[in-house]
């Protein structure tokens, strides 16, 4: 057990987590630091370009594993059904109105790609490798869990707008698409690709990562200021219990897959997450009923925390328990 | 100059469901419309701003000058998409230039 | 369509009153607005643009839907900013949907 | 508050002719104006975003508020500047404060 | 001959090209993947900055040479006479009309940079090096061909908006200038200088094109849906075609001045491709008749993407060829 | 004193200030060439970034110095005092108003972060070291000085805005949170933090201070070009005799403190500099009737150019002489 300590503080004390940290506490104080929205939209499409490319380069390396398909599924299969358990879990501990409930249960199910990026992060500091095509996986996670949780709410009767433009949407959504584009490009390319433009999404990777978290600190704090009041300690609650049970979700679906120490993790860390962009928007077009101070401030402002500061050394830990890694 | 009589249109709405709003525009036979940038805001639903957002977030501002004979089926199409959401409708009288153009 | 005469009012203001703008309004019971970004502008201090800029700087437009009879209270806060400052301040009649939100 | 009544001219045109637009304004002795970025819109000749795009590409939206009684010079201005180009111009009835500014 | 498609096989799969690529699918299939504005502005500012600092540093390292003003100058004539082939041209082959001619001539008169600048990295790619000055030369064929069109235009009795401030404005453009003044900051801090910045403007540059040329294919994609109709079969056979004949007089003249295979390569590239930046800006000023969906939709829809492909290896070999290299 | 010509001479062929300068050329010639504000805020939260992370690392390297905080105390002395100098200063040298004089001396008091970034770059192409701390100075250096302008203006019956918000909105204004935050980041995660995160905050720096400079240029070029007329020629000599007394306040400052000859350089640099951007904003808020053209183009335009070609390298000198290093 003290070792799931020692990492979570010599975790705590990287560059990544403090530079969140100090968005946090900015946002708390209420200083007036900003990062621009083209500044924020340029690192995040970068990040997505640069963890895309590198595990498309990885894959072209290690040569198409057999178990890609096994493991895209695997994560097809935990974005439908995490929502389900998501939505029972918020039935059971709050008083959230069904569609509050599903639309909540909507993030839970897909994914946050900079807590995937973050723990790479951890993985290489520990120089543990993990599967390339774990970010195919990440992709494949972002969609199916809006159609689980509007399921939900048709299932009650009530009308979810549910349109072929919003399906299209979804699926083309501009952060799944540069992902599996920048990961196809990297398996094309290969390790001479990214060679030659590793010292753009390698090199300055980390350094960009810290200025984005800053930038979700800030955001996270404003949220957290704001939603006072709106978020009970009950909804709080499962916002770190659900990264728990779904990090056990994934666990399993990894040890079945069979994957390393690192894909476990990651797969462990892809499950326990909460999307805070891609699926907002959607709710916002399917279920304009369900308050959105509510659900960004719970997958942004609460699991998002956990993972980055105690979630991921854990989800390690137990992974490298569980595979002898 | 040659100035006639226009209805000036102003919708704020949430950026997400801005291509609908547009094409429920479109589909009512509304010609012409420019979209502007929204930094932040208040309203029922609280505060909020722009900055530092990553996604499809905040606000944009839909402007559509029409001849006033069209206002109503245009805001019988605005108010559909507008309606379950956030966001506001107002209506200015105007004067525009060169009204074949609307 | 249901409409309700309503004021538009826009004040252009410089970007570092921002805050005490909106904090004056919404301590004199105003319950909604919008800030839009601006690029550049001329005045009577002279011509001035956003482009390169770091700091706080260059302005920004803060538009109010309000009841017709809330306009004095809100000009009355937005005056006393505006004031010592940079700035201008425009009222124009409008109509809006849905005015329970007002 | 002490209002006085002027016209709220906006005028959309293409970026590339931004500084033609006003100078023409300023040597038709307008003393203020404001430009607001665009982000995108639909008219006669399609519809375009400004997205993406790299030079002086979109439009932007020229906003003056003048006396009434100087509408006419100020239209003949942006008129002889907008006519051959992609853009509209629309002109509003306002109230100002601190009317001595325009 | 299959040295041709070994090279274009080669060209077509490098990260470069293939984000091209993922930008117009994206496009096509209707993505919302957008870059936004300032970051797209803050590429280009990067690119030409590097791109002028690289040129005029490797102008300090290899002496003046006695051929920069010959090439400028050959430089200047091709930039005002390929708008009047490019017309003539179109009239043959097309039906359209004079102004809209004249408008599409000027685009090919001048330059693309991005181009140039995709030329220079293949060039590195095989370690063929060439003339830092053609980044001058480069600068130096923006602006002539738009004066060329305008005398096209006002020679046929058409009023063409031409007044000081156009001519002043084209000269001292923002990519002018730039591209101008990083050459000359490069020619008086020379390797030193660029000794200091490597780090910024050399190793990180090909993976910051990558993603500038993700965004030029989301552009062109988006304009090649919206111009379905107006860019007719001629049209888009002019926009193969030409870059073809202005590459044959790029040859002549890089003969002619006596350049390096490298610079032959890029002399050819510079003839060969159309502005998509400048000139547009300038024609929306002084034709507003001409219709911009044509212009833009050859210039970067067609000609970009031919040049980019096949263009740039076709010209490589004849380059190699011609100068033995 | 020869050496002091030298040393100028070499200072003024680096990059960065050849970047600055094309800003001020493109600027005059009325280029169109911009950058945009989402850009140039980023490259300086990047800035700001690195310079507090950087100090931050040092004095964890170093170990935290018993003068840290007398060097603060110095630095708030200088900070709060400097106002005073200059408002007396101006009262003799020119006709400005009270509230004017008030508001030009608010940012003699405070600093500009690039121009002690530009003096730090100047020490490392040399090679000298320097403390850490002094970005520490930096931050408690910016707010002090308004506060003084303020009493100054109160003391003679004219009411300043001063309001509780308005000091909030000072001591948290973002550039000093994010100095002060990243300083805190730097000390915590040490060497060890610094080496994950150096390929971006340490080798691209400099170059992207060049562009940071070319935008500076920009600014101050164009703001040069609209005060014509404002600034009067007493005016213009102050902004350059007040950073010339300011350097050496700060001399004596660091000499008692006892710091380094880089250290040395950097307070006397920290005391010569005018702020432009936290100053500006609070004058808005806090003396509106005082006229911004002058303020602006005195710190951005004047002094902050003649801190850049001539001051930096004058102080230097000084600094060796005084320190015999
Ligand atoms: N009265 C108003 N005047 C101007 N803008 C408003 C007004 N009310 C709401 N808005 C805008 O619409 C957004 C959503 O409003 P609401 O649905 O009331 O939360 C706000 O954030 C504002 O940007
Ligand atoms: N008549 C006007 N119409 C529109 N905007 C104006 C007008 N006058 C001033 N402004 C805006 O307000 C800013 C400050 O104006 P001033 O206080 O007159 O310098 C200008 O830079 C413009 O952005
Ligand atoms: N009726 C309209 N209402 C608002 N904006 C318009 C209208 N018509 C045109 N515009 C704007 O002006 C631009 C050019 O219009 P057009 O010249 O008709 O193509 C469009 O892209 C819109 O941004
Ligand atoms: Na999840
Ligand atoms: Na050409
Ligand atoms: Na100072």
């Amino acid at each position: 057990m003290s070792s799931i300590f020692d990492l979570a503080a010599s975790n705590l004390i990287s560059p990544i987590i403090l530079s969140f940290a100090l968005g946090l506490m900015a946002a708390w104080a209420r200083s007036d630091l900003t990062i621009p929205e083209a500044i924020a939209k340029g690192m995040s499409i970068y990040l997505l370009f640069a963890i895309g490319f590198k595990g498309g380069a990885s894959v072209a390396a290690h040569g198409v594993d057999a178990k890609l398909l096994t493991a895209v599924g695997a994560g097809v299969v935990l974005s439908f059904g995490l929502p389900l358990v998501a939505f029972t879990l918020l039935k059971i501990m709050t008083k959230l109105s069904k569609i509050d409930a599903a639309a909540i249960a909507a993030h839970y199910g897909s994914i946050s790609i900079v807590t995937f990026v973050a723990a790479t992060s951890v993985l290489e500091g520990r120089a543990i490798s993990s599967e390339g095509y774990l970010v195919a996986v990440a992709a494949a996670m972002e969609a199916p869990a809006i159609l689980s949780a509007l399921w939900l709410v048709a299932r009650g009767g009530t009308n979810a707008k549910m349109d072929d433009g919003l399906i299209r949407e979804i699926m083309l959504n501009g952060s799944i698409v540069l992902l599996v584009g920048a990961f196809v490009i990297g398996m094309i390319t290969g390790e001479k690709g990214l060679a030659e433009i590793a010292p753009f999404i390698v090199s300055p990777f980390k350094g960009v990562l810290c200025l984005f978290l800053l930038d979700m600190g800030l955001i996270a704090g404003r949220g957290l200021r704001a939603a006072k009041g709106v978020v009970t300690l009950p909804i709080v609650a499962f916002g770190i219990l659900m990264p728990l049970i779904g990090a056990t979700f994934g666990l399993a679906a990894a040890l079945l897959v069979g994957l390393s120490t690192g894909g476990v993790l990651l797969l462990m860390v892809l499950a326990a997450s909460a999307s805070y962009i891609a699926v907002p928007a959607a709710m916002r077009v399917a279920l304009p009923q369900a308050n959105p101070a509510i659900y960004l401030t719970l997958s942004l402002g609460i699991t998002f925390p956990f993972n980055l500061t105690l979630g991921i050394p854990l989800y390690l830990t137990v992974a490298q328990m569980v595979t002898g890694g | 100059m040659d100035m006639h009589t226009a209805k000036r249109v102003e919708i704020m709405i949430e950026a997400p469901l801005e291509k609908r709003l547009t094409a429920a525009l479109e589909k009512a036979g509304v010609t012409g419309f420019t979209v502007l940038p929204v930094l932040g805001g208040s309203g029922r639903s609280g505060r909020w701003s722009r900055e530092g957002q990553v996604g499809r977030a905040g606000m944009v501002a839909v402007i559509c000058l029409i001849r006033p004979e069209r206002l109503d089926t245009l805001l019988d199409a605005a108010f559909a998409v507008v309606e379950p959401h956030i966001g506001v409708v107002s209506v200015t009288d105007a004067m525009v230039l060169r009204a074949e153009r609307f």
